[in-house]
């Protein structure tokens, strides 16, 4: 990946600016009212979050179902507004920029999301479907480039004239990353991107996602509900519930001595083969006996 | 990998024959289909006139010939109207925020309140009757039934990941709907516009019945039904053979909107 | 011994599609058996043979035969059938969110199953049951009028569990039943799966792709590819020791607590149905793969444990 | 019971009759709203005049028993019936007909009333005479009273004439089911001879083949008025049905707009007369029922001649004349109102007209809101195509330059105004003269005289011949 | 709930001020003059001016609005220019007819749509299925009319079982009410139901492929009880929908019908309004019909929540 190289950004230094910076963000969805005279009822989908993602790092991000990691990445990629706190990516506060003034953003963070059905537009070319990116922000969109990037994600170059839906699951994720990867970001969020995905198919994603952000010293988040990729994938992790964090710390720490008592629960109950094989049962894995939230 | 179901291909061939017919109406019908010869008048079906003659001793198998012209105008027209203004209104409503949504969604149901034949007879009266004005106003008629289909569409679209994903590369909302959302719901337009095109044939059947449709002497598969009314008992194969044509032409319009919706069906899709 | 599922030869098709091919597999009575494999291979056609509820156009052949009931599942008429499922087979499904009913009440669902089999003598003693049987899965008694959509996954999956378990039966399948559900929920949904079926002492056949979960569920597991079982045996024995290169495979790409930097992968995707290779199924994926291959691998070992690869793993221990 | 769908029972002395109609009066009060339906149903039968036409046109008493003239033929004095009853109970008097009459000037609405405009005094003479001046003699005016504009109202009847019509004939008023039908029962207090049937249902039909159903399985007894006369055949066919075809005072006609510079050129005119081939006309768009008229006076007027021989269908001499005055080629908007007869026959005068070098554009106009504001109150047509359904309306068609047709002709204005005010041997003669005149100048072309078509139960009896006035005269219906 | 139908009601009030401002907009353009038609062939431009006065019609346009709409909201629907009738009730037993059109076209689709549509869903791969599809969908494309001339030329004309047309309300004669009104909705049910028929069937293969149906069948419920009772509620929401859709239409829809079988409804009322120019009366039939549809949609929507328990707020 020659072209690839020579983009890299020189190597972050230890005391720069963190990549993502969130102050007290909260994001309020209200539901549609139900009366006139009540005000509408709000879901608090983040209250309060603080977070700081430096330079070149790899975080992670896990927590249950609904807990607001989605709500979180969305609002990083200033895809959604947060209700208040700040949101600050690479020195810039882009909590209010509008829509037109989001360039810088757009070019330097990128995205990768779960579905791999439903994150590739079915009715365009896997070709344009890359070159997206960079069409809309402007940069000539060779064909050089897409088969560069389809190369990088170890897809052969005919693959561009096909359509998603002749692509298997893992073979998607590989486009998504792709296009993720089009306009040469420095940051890339992944939205549990192997969630859908088999076993087989779940390493090979996590290598190249692995591969890549070596290669191109990206700044990694990564959203994962299942902690042990997290611990697999990343330096530190924050462990989330019900839209704030509770924990953050290194993930050998937060997995060998978790502290917060809902992180204490949540390593307890995954299920490892190796603590089946010496004996584990089901009920091993309720660590806290009683209805979990 | 898809196969063609047989709703597709006889809806298929029977539209792809009306259209045929259309075309060729245009280079040959057996006699004029306009000229009144009353020493051949209500001839029975024969070699010289297949499906015999009507009351003026004008030909009908020219007139059903001609008439598929302003069946497929009719069509064309209805559908139009109901597409250019349904579907641009449909994504609108489906990418605005909560009030102006409401606002369109509101403003559909309100249409809806209007019936077509409503429509069409006020039309006629304030614009003078013609298959055109009959026609805009079925459009308009059929705009909220494709305004939800398309919003319910696009609804979907709106949510998908591939979506976000394009914002996140910076699209603008509109450069989205063109490239995104609208290629996305192109099978439920399709789909609607063909049950819409066999509802405009029988919205126009019934204006011609009620003399509100397609004046004379431009020949009408509506209107011929309508004069044949007399000759019921005399000669009902006047009634018979636009009848029969009307029947094929919605059959045919359903059958294809049935194929498309079963060929772009998703789910009926995934089992294969 | 008699067992209480037995499955012999099954084959399953679709047109001119082989899904599922030759497989054999036995249940015996209290025993927790696992059918683990990709996506694609298999596992849920499998259940739904026995169950007999497979989507239209999907045919199964072989036997099936169930403790208690004196005729072959397979091939039996829907009046018979439906005398089977429920009372003597009951199956827990993936999906806790599409499973229930949406527009009747939680309670009325669970005395339902019971009603049907007439195994309560009427809808009072039917909705005492269901308020008991809710209790086992742990919901309180006022979960009967709630509606399915005024729930939570977890408490979904359990009113699932709960329905499977209402008449006793003598096999329990799960298939996924816990893929769509938070770790934390899925422990106590597997932890209360396992609990109902030793009380009733039933037996339970559980499908997942995930093997630490077979691991801590099951005492034996079959792996599935292709619509083959390619190796079968004692979880430990399976897990520590994989004969079959597919096993193998599987074992080395789901452990995350490896050291390196890099995951040990399966080559290529899982074809799809219908696409795998003659022979062995695995052949194209396999790095051990040679000639022999591209004939069908005989089973090696007995019934309950064994394997059928041309190539198989030495016998070493699982790092 | 007594509703408007149980057809004519046969049970003694109650007899009911229903009768199937197309127009449905939109009100009934002809004092305020035009068109033929409102005196079709009420006139004769609900209300009556002094003086009334028998059927062979001649004007005979009715509320009248007798009336006389002064020489200079300007002072109508009537004896009045003394036995006349308004349905409200009061006696009919002369004191009502003045009131009538005088009320015409004042509270009619429709145009028709400026026949009363020549009436310089009214007065009673007693209770039961009756003295009219006119300003100057007028043969048209006693005529006129035998029409809407001489019924006799009641001095206290005339509040809900829209809803509640009361009048002194046979039959008085007793329901209205709008959009389905009115019914009329036996006026039991008629001062003449009562009514065969005590009651009769006007049933009205928008679909002519509805109507031809409703008779087919007896839910009607008489069809008033066939609008799908190639139907006919059904019932000609079956002894159940009697069918009477006569003649009518519709004349259809082929309107110009004289005022359009095309149609100034008299060669035009004739051309597009001799174009049209009337027999091949009437017996495409009419089967042939119908009479061929010549100008504007049907058959049943004293000054009837047949007219037909002028301008006679000959397609050279047309192409020729077209040619001549320059209309050939050029295209002409035949602008037709949204009524059977008209569109049926508007497409055969296209293609005939079509053969003689003409173009013609068919214009649908709705009937009646657009064809009245388009064609007749602006004029903005080339041809029209409508039968004009008043009796005697020669005048009224032909003889102001403000009516529709624009026909400025200062000679024939003279010749009415000459019968009008001569004696009947001149009205006559003069009458002769200006229907000859309009045919040689072309005013128009006369496609036909819509015929009378009714069919009947096959034992109804009193049924008319000929339909020469505006009523359908439900008193001498009877079944044998 | 209370809290949402005040909510529903303001948007209802709102769509009705916005559709009366449009309704009489429309009579506004509508070219033709009330007056000119209620005078005829020969009226002179005096005696039509005079009219107009006489009708109102020569006052400003929002006098005219107004008035109007005061009269609508004290229930007065004024009094027609061409009949010199009070509306109000007229529209009230034209309005009583078309709804026994329209509501016994319905039952009839229904009937047929119902069980139709199931069997067709459930054998849509059986040519019993196919078969029935065919059907239904020769149904759909015949006209209304069409149907309704048909039936009357064989069970009228040729057969003579039923009156050809006309109307007894039911209260004068019952028996005659029924006759009459078999063929009407019939002719008005069969299409509506090859139409609904299809949208049942649609319904029914959504609810087959669901996984609650499996549930039902894995406990034990045969392919039918499991379908009807699991399915019908379910199947019955989209169905509803178009339900609602289609007795909006044929309000006015049945006016074709009205005139094969000379029924004195609302469409006919409508029909001769316009061609008299009456126009308060159009004015008050479109806004008595936009009520009517809006209030059919409020209908369905308080429908869906009986249907659907996830609608119901609160229950969250
Ligand atoms: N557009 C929205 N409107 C209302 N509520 C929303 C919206 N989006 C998310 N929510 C709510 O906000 C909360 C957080 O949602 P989010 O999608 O961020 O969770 P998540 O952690 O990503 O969950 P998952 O693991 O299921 O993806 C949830 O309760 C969700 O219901
Ligand atoms: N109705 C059907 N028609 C055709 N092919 C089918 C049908 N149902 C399943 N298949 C195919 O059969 C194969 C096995 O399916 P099955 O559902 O048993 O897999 P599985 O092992 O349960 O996978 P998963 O983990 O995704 O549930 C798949 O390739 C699938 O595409
Ligand atoms: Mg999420
Ligand atoms: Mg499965
Ligand atoms: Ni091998």
């Amino acid at each position: 990946m020659p072209e690839i190289r020579e983009h890299i950004p020189a190597a972050h230094q230890p005391d720069a600016e963190p990549a993502i910076k969130l102050i007290d963000v909260v994001r309020n969805y209200t539901r549609p009212r139900t009366s006139l005279l009540r005000s509408a009822p709000a879901v608090h989908a983040l209250r309060g979050v603080n977070l700081e993602v430096k330079q070149g790092e790899r975080f992670g991000i896990v927590g249950e179902s609904g807990c607001g990691k989605s709500t979180l990445l969305r609002i990083i990629a200033a895809l959604d507004r947060a209700s208040s706190g700040h949101v600050i990516v690479e020195g810039t506060d882009i909590t209010h920029l509008p829509e037109r003034r989001l360039r810088f953003l757009r070019e330097n963070l990128q995205l990768v999301f779960q579905d791999p059905m439903s994150s590739l537009d079915p009715r365009m070319r896997v070709r344009d479907i890359i070159a997206e990116p960079l069409v809309v922000q402007g940069h000539p969109a060779s064909g050089q480039r897409v088969r560069e990037l389809l190369e990088a994600v170890g897809l052969s170059a005919d693959a561009g004239d096909r359509y998603p839906h002749q692509f298997s699951g893992g073979q998607r994720q590989r486009i998504s990353i792709a296009r993720a990867l089009a306009p040469r970001p420095r940051i890339l969020v992944a939205d549990e991107p192997v969630s859908a995905l088999d076993v087989s198919v779940r390493a090979q994603v996590l290598n190249l996602i692995s591969d890549l952000v070596d290669e191109l010293n990206l700044t990694l988040v990564f959203v994962s509900h299942d902690l042990s990729v997290v611990k697999h994938v990343c330096d530190r992790v924050a462990v989330m519930n019900a839209g704030q964090i509770v924990e953050t710390g290194y993930t050998g720490d937060v997995y060998a001595a978790p502290q917060h008592p809902y992180t204490q629960r949540l390593v307890s109950a995954i299920p490892t083969l190796h603590r089946a094989l010496s004996g584990a049962t089901t009920t091993d894995l309720l660590a806290t006996k009683g209805e979990p939230a | 990998m898809r196969r063609l179901n047989p709703s597709l291909i006889a809806g298929g061939v029977i539209v792809g024959l009306i259209v045929v017919m259309a075309l060729v109406s245009f280079v040959w019908t057996p006699y004029d289909a306009t000229l009144v010869n009353p020493a051949v008048r209500l001839a029975k079906p024969s070699w010289e006139h297949w499906f015999g003659t009507d009351k003026f001793g004008r030909d009908v198998l020219s007139q059903i010939m001609v008439g598929s012209r302003t069946t497929l105008f009719v069509g064309v027209v209805a559908v139009g109207v109901a597409a250019v203004i349904g579907v641009p209104l449909g994504i609108l409503a489906a990418m605005s925020r909560r009030w102006a949504h409401e606002l369109i969604m509101r403003t559909n149901d309100l249409l809806l309140a209007f019936p077509a034949l409503l429509l069409a007879i006020m039309f006629g009266a304030v614009f003078g009757a013609s298959t055109l004005t009959a026609m805009i106003a079925i459009g308009i008629a059929s705009v909220p039934s494709f305004a939800r289909v398309i919003r319910s569409g696009a609804l979907q679209v709106m949510r998908t990941e591939y979506v976000l994903a394009a914002r996140a590369a910076g699209r603008q909302p509109f450069p989205i709907a063109v490239r995104h959302v609208l290629p996305n719901v192109t099978s439920l337009i399709t789909v609607q516009a063909s049950v819409s095109f066999a509802i405009a044939v029988l919205a126009e059947a019934a204006l011609s019945f009620l003399g509100y449709g397609t004046p004379p002497p431009t020949p009408s598969w509506g209107r011929m039904l309508q004069e044949s009314q007399e000759f019921l008992f005399s000669a009902p194969r006047l009634a018979i053979f636009p009848g029969v044509a009307i029947a094929i032409a919605v059959l045919g319009f359903n059958l294809l909107g049935d194929g498309l919706r079963d060929r772009f069906d998703p789910k009926l899709e995934d089992r294969r | 011994m008699s067992d209480v599922l037995s499955v012999r030869g099954l084959t399953v098709t679709v047109r001119d599609k082989t899904l599922v091919s030759d497989v054999d597999l036995t249940v015996g009575p209290g025993e927790r058996v696992g059918l683990i494999g990709e996506s694609g291979s298999g596992k849920s056609l499998t259940a739904l043979s026995v169950l007999g509820l497979l989507p239209e156009d999907v045919v199964a052949a072989g036997s099936v035969q169930l403790t208690g009931v004196d005729h072959e599942l397979i091939g039996a008429d829907e009046r018979r059938m439906s005398r089977v499922r429920g009372r003597h087979l009951a199956m827990v499904f993936q999906e806790p969110m599409t499973a229930l009913n949406p527009t009747m009440r939680v309670g009325d669902q669970i005395a339902e199953a019971m009603l049907i089999h007439r195994t309560v003598p009427g809808r009072r003693a039917a909705r005492a049951a269901a308020v008991e049987l809710l209790g086992r899965v742990q919901l309180p008694r006022e979960t009967m009028r709630a509606y399915p959509h005024q729930l939570s996954g977890g408490q979904r999956q359990r009113i699932v569990l709960a329905l499977a378990l209402a008449n006793d039966p003598a096999l329990l399948i799960c298939d996924e039943p816990t893929t769509a559900l938070d770790v934390t929920v899925q422990a106590l949904v597997l932890d209360l799966i396992v609990k109902g079926v030793v009380a009733r002492s039933s037996a339970l056949l559980f499908i997942t792709h995930d093997l630490a979960v077979v691991a801590t569920v099951c005492e034996r597991v079959l792996v599935m590819y292709g619509g083959r079982v390619v190796e079968s045996g004692p979880v430990e024995e399976v897990f520590t020791r994989p004969r079959h290169r597919y096993t193998e495979g599987l074992l080395a790409a789901s452990d995350l607590e490896t050291n390196e930097r890099r995951l040990t992968t399966i080559p290529g995707n899982v074809p799809p149905a219908g696409q795998f290779p003659s022979g062995c199924v695995f052949r194209n994926r396999c790095r051990h793969a040679t000639d022999v291959c591209s004939t069908a691998p005989s089973w090696t070992g007995t019934a309950s444990t064994g394997f059928a690869c041309h190539h198989p793993a030495e016998v070493t221990t699982h790092a | 019971a007594g509703s408007g769908t149980s057809p004519g029972s046969t049970t003694g002395a109650s007899q009911s009759l229903a009768i199937g109609l197309v127009a449905e009066p939109a009100s009934l009060d002809f004092t305020t709203t035009d068109g033929a339906a409102i005196p079709q149903a009420l006139l004769g039968n609900v209300y009556e005049t002094l003086v009334k036409l028998d059927e062979s046109g001649k004007i005979v008493p009715s509320l009248a028993k007798s009336w006389t003239t002064s020489p200079d033929r300007k002072t109508y004095t009537f004896d009045l019936v003394d036995n006349a009853k308004f349905t409200n109970d009061k006696p009919f008097t002369a004191a009502d007909a003045v009131f009538s009459i005088n009320r015409v000037k004042t509270a009619w609405t429709t145009q028709l009333k400026a026949a009363m405009d020549v009436v310089q005094n009214v007065k009673a003479l007693s209770a039961t005479q009756l003295q009219v001046t006119l300003s100057r003699p007028s043969n048209d005016w006693l005529f006129r009273m035998t029409t809407r504009i001489g019924a006799m109202f009641s001095e206290t009847g005339v509040s809900a004439l829209a809803t509640a019509p009361i009048g002194t004939g046979p039959f008085k008023f007793s329901k209205w089911n709008r959009g389905d039908s009115i019914v009329l029962q036996r006026n039991d207090g008629y001062w003449g001879s009562k009514p065969y049937f005590n009651e009769i249902t006007l049933k009205y039909f928008k679909d002519p083949t509805a109507l031809n159903n409703a008779l087919l399985t007896g839910t009607i007894n008489v069809i008033g008025t066939v609008q799908a006369p190639e139907a006919l055949s059904q019932f000609t066919s079956n002894d159940k049905y009697q069918v009477i075809e006569g003649t009518t005072n519709g004349e259809v006609l082929l309107s110009f707009n004289n005022s359009e510079p095309i149609f100034k050129d008299i060669r035009t005119r004739q051309g597009i007369r001799q174009a049209i081939d009337h027999k091949a006309l009437l017996d495409t768009c009419f089967a042939g029922r119908g009479k061929l008229i010549g100008s504007m006076v049907p058959p049943t007027d004293p000054w009837y001649e047949d007219l037909t021989s002028i301008d006679p269908y000959d397609l050279a001499k047309a192409k020729s004349l077209l040619q001549a005055s320059g209309a050939a080629g050029k295209t002409l908007r035949l602008r037709l109102p949204t009524l059977p007869y008209a569109i049926s026959c508007g497409q055969v005068v296209k293609s005939q007209l079509e053969q003689a070098g003409l173009k013609v554009q068919i214009d649908q106009l709705e009937f009646p809101a657009a064809w009245l504001t388009t064609v007749l109150k602006n004029a903005d047509y080339d041809m029209s195509i409508i039968a004009h359904v008043e009796p005697r309306d020669l005048g009224t068609v032909f003889g102001s330059t403000k009516y529709y047709t624009k026909y400025d002709d200062p000679t024939l204005r003279q010749l009415l105004a000459a019968a009008d005010t001569g004696n009947e041997a001149a009205q006559i003669d003069n009458m002769k003269k200006a229907a000859r005149r309009l045919s040689e100048q072309a005013a128009a072309d006369w496609l036909f005289l819509l015929p009378n078509l009714i069919v009947a139960d096959k034992n109804l009896t009193g049924l008319p011949q000929n339909a020469i006035t505006e009523n359908f005269d439900l008193s001498r219906l009877a079944r044998s | 709930m209370v809290l949402r139908l005040i909510e529903r009601t303001a948007v209802l009030l709102a769509s009705l001020a916005v559709s009366s401002v449009l309704v009489f907009a429309f009579m506004a353009i509508l070219p033709g003059d009330p007056a000119r038609v209620a005078l005829g062939v020969n009226a002179s431009d005096e005696a039509v001016a005079e009219l107009r006065r006489q009708f109102g019609l020569d006052r400003p346009l929002t006098t005219q609005y107004f008035e109007w709409l005061g009269g609508l909201v004290r229930g007065d629907f004024g009094t027609s220019y061409v009949s010199k009738a009070a509306i109000g009730p007229q529209i009230f037993d034209r309005f009583q007819v078309t709804l026994w059109l329209v509501v016994a076209g319905m039952v009839v689709a229904l009937v047929v749509a119902a069980p139709a549509g199931t069997v067709m869903a459930a054998r849509h791969r059986k040519v019993s299925g196919l078969a029935l599809s065919a059907v239904s969908q020769l149904g759909v494309a015949v006209p209304a009319f069409l149907a309704g001339i048909l039936l009357i030329m064989v069970f009228a004309v040729k057969l003579g079982w039923l009156p050809a047309n006309g109307w007894t309300p039911p209260a004068q004669d019952p028996a005659m009410f029924l006759k009459q009104l078999v063929m009407p909705a019939l002719s008005l049910g069969l299409v509506q139901g090859a139409v609904l028929t299809r949208y049942v069937r649609s319904a029914v293969l959504e609810v087959l492929r669901e996984d609650y149906l499996r549930t039902a069948r894995a406990k034990g419920l045969r392919p039918f009880p499991a379908l009807w009772r699991h399915g019908v509620r379910n199947a019955a929401v989209p169905v509803v929908t178009v339900l609602g859709l289609q007795l909006a239409t044929l309000l006015i829809g049945a006016v074709v019908v009205e005139r094969v079988f000379v029924i004195p409804g609302l469409g006919s009322l409508l029909l001769d309004g316009v061609s008299n120019r009456d126009l308060l009366l159009v004015q008050d039939v479109v806004m008595v019909l936009v009520i009517a549809v809006l209030l059919v949609n409020f209908l369905v929507d308080l429908l869906y929540v009986a249907l659907d328990p996830r609608l119901r707020v609160g229950s969250r």
